[in-house]
């Protein structure tokens, strides 16, 4: 038997959390450095599996199957696909990162941090496992645990509204998560009527499931996967938690476990009813396109500083939620990748967002100004940040942007279109708020705000550097994540559109004459 | 004989259990109610035993019995404790479970 | 409308397709090092930190006189392949592949781009030179040289780039570089809201670019100029129409041209050698680049076509109108830009009867504008950094350098013969005037226009009387700055005859690339030469009768309906703000409503709705346990009813 | 017992000759009994009166028991039922108060009507299933009991029902253990020695009261116990009848001892101190605020005879005896 990567991947942070958990009380200290080399030695397993990653192998790979509760068809069933395992190197990525971003946060609270940080990593290993489930159960169960470390890091440490956001967290993710129990248990009813009943997503795609049926069941799993995408109008409660949480929470919340929403439109939805996805996608493409131009004007709208990072977050879930359901390769790889960039680049700028509140002790924009003499290497990271928030070319965000919007306009022009303008209204909400955060004169009291540390420019510069770093060279990432959107949509039944003109054809035509 | 008349007789005293929890207020006499009920069952287990020509019925019954004994002593602690910070009886006064 | 006689010419003068590209070998394989090296520049100097302030200067000027020097390099290669074998590809690497599309970071080198990539690195090194002494006392000139650098590199790739793809990675370069730049001064909010709106502008003309990539996908599934030129023949009209229209829009919005002007008077904000390099000379005539580098597809797109001529026309016009009314000197000469950018873009409107000429402009444009606009700078640098013309006068004594240079670039651009503008302009006159007498008669008028608006620069700024600011001590500005304004000069001088007629000129040697085509004028050449040189003396002798003749006030009079708007830019700013900011924030503040009270008022009045129930509901929990024991023994009653009632016989 | 035996005896007989008239006999004349104490449970005022009503039902269905050809269970109900559960009944029926009334005033709105209802609609509904199943006779268990019936239970309990028998007994050491847990209490100061309490009485109590509370009944006739002692000035001392019975109204007032004795003192005239005091809602009120400082060395929740019958309607009815 080979070794089981993918388990260990879980079960490194897990054990992490457990013995983050253990530390004495007190010793705050210890327990970070704990939690931080876990989160490193998680990476290193991380790159092990990318590293074993067979480019043109099987379309999921280093697959492990245990019967878990075999009376129900339950499975430990593990595997990755392109598509996870550019996941899984996200979020392996982000967590020694917010880690270290969160090295002073949780001392804020009067709580013991150690709590913090096992929790992070907790929340690490569900993402991961939900990321590589092969099993519907399995993966439902993560869906539905990961609520809970996140509630309590939201309403534990946290903004003075703490506890509501994080109820309003939990009560609206819960309530999508029942509405998907019901649509998985349908699911197994289908596959039990088939015959042999089982959990495990190949088999579950292998059945045929009628139309009528397979709607209401792509509703029940939609539903939750929009809650926590977040799409309009399921939104309301992300600029709440991303107000309240920390700024490095929120970073994670947004940036990485948010993306289990979109993960799970793309790995289950959309393969598991492909009819109905079909059958629904314009739906979705409109909310989609409301999405983007709604979180964007309301971006635009805001005077708190982590607010409007979080409605910027709904706009941009909009783009990837938009690529998905325009069910076109370009599309579908651009919003994959899009999960990726916006992971880094939201959490960048909640990381360094979150650096200037440690220093003013103020969400409110109106109260900063000027940053940019005082402390230009924070103003250049917050910049840089804010484009890849924009997509500016040639950082990473943009060419996923690019793709989500070239594969919508193959199918779908109108929306195409109208998202386009989603592009203008991001340079107006990243640069109004960098034209009123850091430039303009400095007020008395921004005046000696500190630059950047070093643990703060340890935590940024990686950040900033993979963006620039995988716009310039996205081949690889493309590629890995084309391995897994080819399946995916060859399940839907999708191709690629020949191009109207082909040139080849018409050189051939004219060698002909 | 035919067992319709145990039937109901276990019928008639069920019910007039269940009145006397529904109506009395002395916790003792509700709890006397409820071993009434029991009994009532234990008879109706009883009977369907002998129709049937099978003593799994019986079996049954003695160990409702045997439950409704460690009821009862649970029970009667339960009354004597809130008896004694109380200092009543009545089932209307524990009224604590609502907020 | 007698423009779609274009189209049957067009057509039948579509030349067999763009040249054939070959694979670069030897030295011009090394064309990538032109933008690594004001890249590798940009990159050491905005890394290096505070150790570098005292070199940054010279490390900044020495990355892209370097870029300049192997420019000049590889155009003397280019001179030794014959004329129709100058266009190379240049591979680097495969960018990224997704379901199907491939795009590749390949650079193209060949007649038009080395044109553009010997403008840019050119007057590129010169305003480097003259930043050197124009930003001697800013305590952030190594930032400053990074910028340019960075923009520079930006605005190579976008000319060199082998795929409009790449293409818009360097348009959003310049496009971040200027923001940067016009924002340089950042502590001052004007300069921060001049940048922002500068981007927000552009990106308003990047919707267009994206779209145009995302139609070119669907149409040729792919955005490699090779493959969509080649294309373009089998394409549907209605497609190129489509794709010009929003390339067009792109255009519009980093050239500055109408609806999407607005931000070009703002950029002024930046430091001078900023208007120069990418407010003039540049960044903003990438607009142009797009569409001659469109060719292919403008000239089988009349209505896209007939587009691009409008907004040439109507932009040459209102900037020259704008210019007329400005007494900041910045902005009289970004209203110039404008218009002459309009020219340019009237010229690659005509087709292949005026692309060689919009880049000929261009690029003449490009020395005299530098000229003018560092001219402008060393006034203001003399001046302490006064702006407002009415407060200079009588300087040419003062400095003689900037008059005299400043003077011939005014020459220059008024079309003077045998200065640079003279054979530019009059060129794209005489097209307009083969295309349409109406567009012809309103280039001409322009040319009038603004030989009057840049006569009243130059009277106000340097004859008429003083009127100084009282602390103002005028002096020559350094070497430094005086070197690069002697070489514009020349240029401006000897750049239109040069280019013309050096080694068959370079509409031959755009040729290739562009196509040729002439048509009948309805008036012989002479005539429409005379015309426009009438046209010109009258319009500088009106401005010498308005302001040399009378004396100049201080305050700028009320003036005439026209210049109250000419001064409010033609009301653009009005509109945008009546049209679009109004509407904008008071939907965006209705959203903000709308999110609380609504869509989560939805929310939290559900829940409140239920939590008002419950309190209700609750009621029914009186604690009483013989409740709870009612409502159990009926409970089990209703069950016993429901097994009764659906009990299987 | 031995009546019991016989009777049983006579029962298991005449139900082997099945659908002879000595079962039916028999039914009859248990089943009404049956009924009978079971609404006498639920009618009665008094707990004590309840518990046996409840007793007779549970003799006589462990006589039905054993018509049903279940001996065991007869005598188990016998034994364990009627003797042991019983006996604990009546044991906590003594120590919470024998003589704790029922109120007949329905305190929760609606609880009377809906439960009538529910208790007569679940009641017509399970008579009407079962009178009207048209049963079978009965098979009778001697197939199913070669041994008898002892052995075969005992068969089953310590064969198929073995494991169920294992987890009942750990339920019943469960159960005692929850209970001595529950009741018993802990002792959280040191207990009072007789000295310190005979000064605390100094301290803070009456010193009226310190040589101790008066003995009641000096002229006692039967059971004096409930009849206070009277002061040299004639009236009654309160204080002197034990709180207990005061609360459950079992004193005799002044009244009724002043006209035993045929003279009344000039303070006789107020007999409220003997009436049961306070609301049923403030039972420790009853016990020791009535009178104050004599009853404090009495702790307040040990055990005193007190019980919710000391309602308003019960102290008008008592009152106006007295009067």
């Amino acid at each position: 038997m080979t070794f089981p990567w993918l388990t260990t991947l879980i079960a490194v942070p897990a054990l992490g959390a457990v013995l983050t958990a253990l530390v004495p009380q007190g010793r705050s200290r210890l327990a970070k450095q704990v939690a931080l080399a876990f989160a490193i030695l998680t990476l290193g397993f991380a790159v092990a599996v990318i590293a074993q990653f067979d480019l043109g192998g099987d379309r999921f790979q280093l697959t492990e199957q245990n019967e878990w509760i075999s009376a129900l068809g339950i499975y430990w069933a593990l595997g990755v696909d392109g598509i996870g395992v550019a996941l899984v190197g996200l979020t392996a990525v982000a967590t020694p990162i917010v880690a270290l971003a969160m090295w002073p946060e949780a001392e804020e609270s009067k709580r013991d941090p150690k709590v913090y940080f096992a929790l992070l990593l907790a929340v690490e290993a569900l993402t991961i496992t939900a990321f590589v489930a092969k099993d519907l159960l399995l993966f439902y169960i993560v869906f539905e645990a990961m609520l809970i470390p996140l509630y309590f890091m939201i309403g534990m440490y946290g903004g003075p509204q703490r506890r509501y956001a994080a109820l309003k967290f939990l009560l609206y993710n819960l309530f999508g998560g029942l509405v998907m129990l019901a649509a998985v248990i349908g699911v197994y009813a289908e596959s039990a009527d088939a015959g042999q009943a089982s959990f495990l997503l190949a088999d579950l795609m292998a059945l045929d499931i009628p139309v009528e049926t397979q709607r209401w069941l792509f509703l029940g799993f939609m539903l939750a996967f929009a809650i926590k995408a977040p799409l309009w109008p399921f939104h309301t409660w992300l600029p709440d938690a991303a107000a309240e949480a920390t700024p490095s929470n929120a970073a994670f919340l947004s940036g990485v476990a948010d993306k289990v929403g979109t993960f799970g439109m793309i790995a289950l939805a959309v393969p598991l009813f492909p009819q109905a996805a079909e059958d629904f996608a314009p739906v979705i493409v409109a909310l989609a396109v409301i999405s983007i131009i709604y979180g964007a004007l309301l971006a635009i709208g805001q005077t708190d500083m982590k607010r409007l990072i979080g409605y910027t977050s709904i706009s941009h879930f909009g783009f990837i939620v938009l690529g998905i359901f325009a069910l076109t390769d370009r599309g579908m790889t651009g919003s994959t990748f899009y999960m990726i960039n916006h992971g880094l680049s939201t959490i960048a700028l909640f990381v360094i967002v979150g650096f200037m509140i440690s220093r003013r002790q103020s969400r409110l924009i109106a109260d900063y100004g000027g940053i940019q003499k005082p402390a230009p290497k924070l103003a250049g990271a917050f910049l840089i940040a804010g484009l890849s928030g924009l997509a500016l070319p040639p950082l990473a965000t943009f060419l996923s942007e690019f793709l989500v919007i070239v594969g919508t306009f193959e199918e779908y022009r109108a929306a195409a279109v109208v998202a386009t303008l989603g592009i203008v209204l991001a340079a107006l909400y990243i640069l109004w708020l960098y034209q009123r955060t850091m430039t303009g004169p400095v007020g008395e009291e921004n005046a000696d705000t500190r630059d950047l540390g070093l643990r703060e420019t340890i935590v940024v510069a990686p950040l900033l550097a993979l963006i620039l770093a995988v716009g310039v060279f996205p081949r690889t990432v493309v590629d890995v994540i084309d391995e897994g959107v080819g399946p995916t949509l060859s399940d839907v039944g999708v191709e690629a559109p020949d191009p109207l003109v082909s040139v080849t054809d018409q050189a051939a035509e004219g060698d002909e004459e | 004989m035919n067992p319709t008349p145990y039937l109901v007789l276990a019928t008639i005293l069920f019910t007039l259990g269940g009145a006397g929890v529904l109506l009395r207020r002395n916790a003792l006499i509700a709890f006397m109610s409820v071993e009434l009920m029991l009994n009532a069952a234990n008879l109706a287990f009883v009977t369907f035993a002998r129709m049937h020509g099978n003593i799994d019925g019986q079996i049954v019954a003695f160990f409702v019995m045997v439950i409704a004994a460690a009821e009862v002593v649970v029970g009667l602690a339960i009354i004597v404790m809130i008896f004694r910070t109380r200092r009543s009886a009545s089932v209307d006064d524990a009224s604590l479970l609502k907020l | 409308m007698t423009l779609t006689n274009v189209v049957t010419l067009g057509l039948a003068a579509q030349t067999e397709g763009a040249q054939e590209v070959h694979e670069a070998s030897g030295l011009i394989s090394t064309t990538w090092l032109l933008i690594a090296l004001p890249l590798l520049g940009a990159a050491v100097l905005l890394l290096g930190g505070r150790r570098l302030d005292r070199s940054g200067h010279l490390i900044g000027c020495a990355a892209v006189i370097g870029a300049f020097a192997w420019a000049v390099v590889l155009f003397v290669d280019m001179l030794s392949h014959d004329a129709h074998e100058r266009a190379f590809s240049v591979p680097l690497w495969e960018w990224f592949n997704a379901g199907g599309y491939e795009v590749r970071l390949d650079l193209l080198l060949d007649q038009l781009s080395i044109a553009f990539v010997l403008l840019i690195t050119g007057v590129g090194s010169l305003i480097h030179v003259y930043s050197i002494g124009y930003m001697e006392h800013d305590e952030r000139r190594r930032r400053f040289f990074g910028y340019l650098n960075l923009f520079v590199a930006a605005m190579l790739l976008l000319v060199l780039a082998a795929d409009y793809l790449v293409l818009f990675i360097g348009w959003e370069g310049v496009g971040l570089a200027s923001y940067l730049l016009i924002g340089f001064w950042q502590y001052k909010p004007s300069a921060a809201i001049a940048a922002k709106k500068a981007f927000v502008v552009n990106r308003v003309g990047d919707m267009g670019m994206v779209l145009a990539l995302a139609s070119m996908l669907v149409v040729f599934g792919s955005t490699s100029f090779e493959i969509v030129f080649a294309g373009a023949d089998g394409a549907q009209t209605g497609w190129l129409n489509t794709i010009g229209l929003l390339l067009l829009l792109a255009a519009c919005g980093k050239s500055a041209q109408f609806p999407l002007q607005s931000w070009l008077l703002d950029a002024m904000e930046g430091p001078t050698p900023v208007s120069a390099l990418i407010h003039a000379a540049t960044m903003v005539t990438a607009g142009v680049y797009l569409v001659v580098r469109s060719a292919a597809i403008y000239d089988l797109a009349p209505e896209a076509r007939t587009a691009v001529i409008l907004v040439g026309t109507i932009t040459l016009l209102m900037g020259a109108i704008i210019g007329c009314a400005k007494d900041d000197i910045k902005k009289a000469l970004a209203g110039s830009t404008m218009s002459q950018i309009g020219y340019m873009m009237l010229a690659a409107g005509l087709g292949p009867a005026g692309y060689a000429f919009a880049i000929f402009h261009l690029i003449t444009h490009g020395f005299f504008k530098a000229n003018l606009f560092l001219g402008a700078g060393s006034v203001m640098h003399g001046m302490n950094d006064e702006v407002n013309m009415r407060r200079f006068g009588a300087l040419r004594s003062a400095m003689p350098a900037t008059f005299l240079t400043f003077a011939v670039g005014y020459l220059a651009i008024i079309g003077i013969p045998p200065f640079a503008g003279f054979f530019s302009k009059d060129r794209i006159i005489e097209a307009a005037f083969g295309d349409n007498v109406l567009i012809g008669l309103c280039a001409m008028i322009g040319a009038g226009v603004t030989a009057f608006y840049m006569t009243r620069v130059m009277l106000l700024t340097f004859f008429t009387s003083k009127r100084w600011e009282d602390d103002a001590h005028p002096h020559e500005s350094p070497r430094v700055m005086t070197w690069p304004l002697w070489a514009l000069g020349f240029l401006s001088v000897a750049g239109g005859l040069g280019l013309l007629y050096i080694g068959g000129g370079i509409v031959d040697w755009l040729e290739p690339v562009t196509g040729e085509e002439h048509h009948d004028l309805p008036l012989p050449v002479a005539v429409l030469i005379a015309l426009t040189m009438t046209v010109v003396v009258l319009g500088a002798g009106v401005a010498w009768f308005m302001y040399q003749r009378r004396p100049v006030p201080v305050q700028a009079p009320a003036g005439n309906p026209l210049t109250v708007a000419a001064r409010k830019d033609l009301y653009g700013d009005a509109f945008n703000e009546a049209v679009l900011m109004r509407p904008g924030q008071y939907l965006t503040r209705s959203l903000v409503y709308v999110e609380n009270r609504g869509v989560d008022g939805a929310v939290i009045g559900a829940a409140t709705a239920v939590g008002g129930l419950s309190a209700r509901w609750r009621r029914w929990q009186t604690g009483f346990v013989r409740s709870y024991a009612l409502t159990m023994l009926a409970g089990a009653g209703l069950i016993v009813v429901a097994m009764l009632l659906v009990r299987v016989p | 017992m031995s009546l019991l035996t016989a009777v049983a005896a006579q029962a298991s007989e005449t139900s082997t000759s099945s659908g002879t008239t000595g079962e039916e006999v028999l039914f009859w004349i248990l089943a009404p009994l049956a009924v009978l104490g079971a609404l006498g449970l639920v009618l009665s005022r008094k707990a004590v009166h309840g518990a046996l009503f409840l007793a007779m039902t549970m003799v006589s269905l462990a006589l039905l028991f054993l018509a049903l050809e279940a001996p065991f269970l007869g005598v188990v109900q016998i034994v364990v039922y009627t003797g042991a559960i019983m006996m604990l009944f009546l044991f906590v029926i003594m120590l919470v108060g024998v003589d704790a009334t029922d109120s007949r005033v329905e305190t929760i709105r609606g609880q009377r009507g809906a439960a009538a209802l529910a208790v007569l609609g679940v009641l017509v509904l399970l008579t009407a299933v079962t009178g009207r199943a048209a049963l079978p006779d009965p098979i009778g268990t001697d197939e199913a009991t070669p041994d008898g019936n002892v052995y075969a239970i005992a068969d089953l309990i310590f064969g198929r029902y073995v494991w169920a028998f294992e987890v009942v007994a750990i339920v019943l050491i469960t159960a005692a253990v929850g209970a001595m847990a529950l009741t018993h209490k802990e002792r959280v100061t040191r207990r009072l020695t007789q000295r310190e309490l005979s000064e605390r009485r100094f301290r803070d109590g009456d010193p009226r009261n310190a040589a101790g509370l008066p003995v009641p009944g000096v002229y006692a006739r039967h059971n004096a116990v409930d009849t206070p002692a009277l002061l040299p000035d004639g009236t009654p001392a309160e204080s002197s009848v034990p709180a207990v019975l005061v609360a459950r109204g079992a004193a005799r007032p002044a009244e009724e001892f002043a006209e035993d004795i045929g003279e009344i003192g000039p303070h006789g005239q107020k007999p409220s101190g003997l009436q049961p005091q306070g609301e049923g809602d403030q039972p420790e009120g009853d016990a020791t605020a009535g009178e104050g400082g004599p009853n404090d060395d009495v702790p307040a929740d040990d055990g005193g005879a007190d019980d919710d019958g000391a309602r308003p309607d019960q102290d008008e009815a008592d009152g106006g005896d007295a009067r």
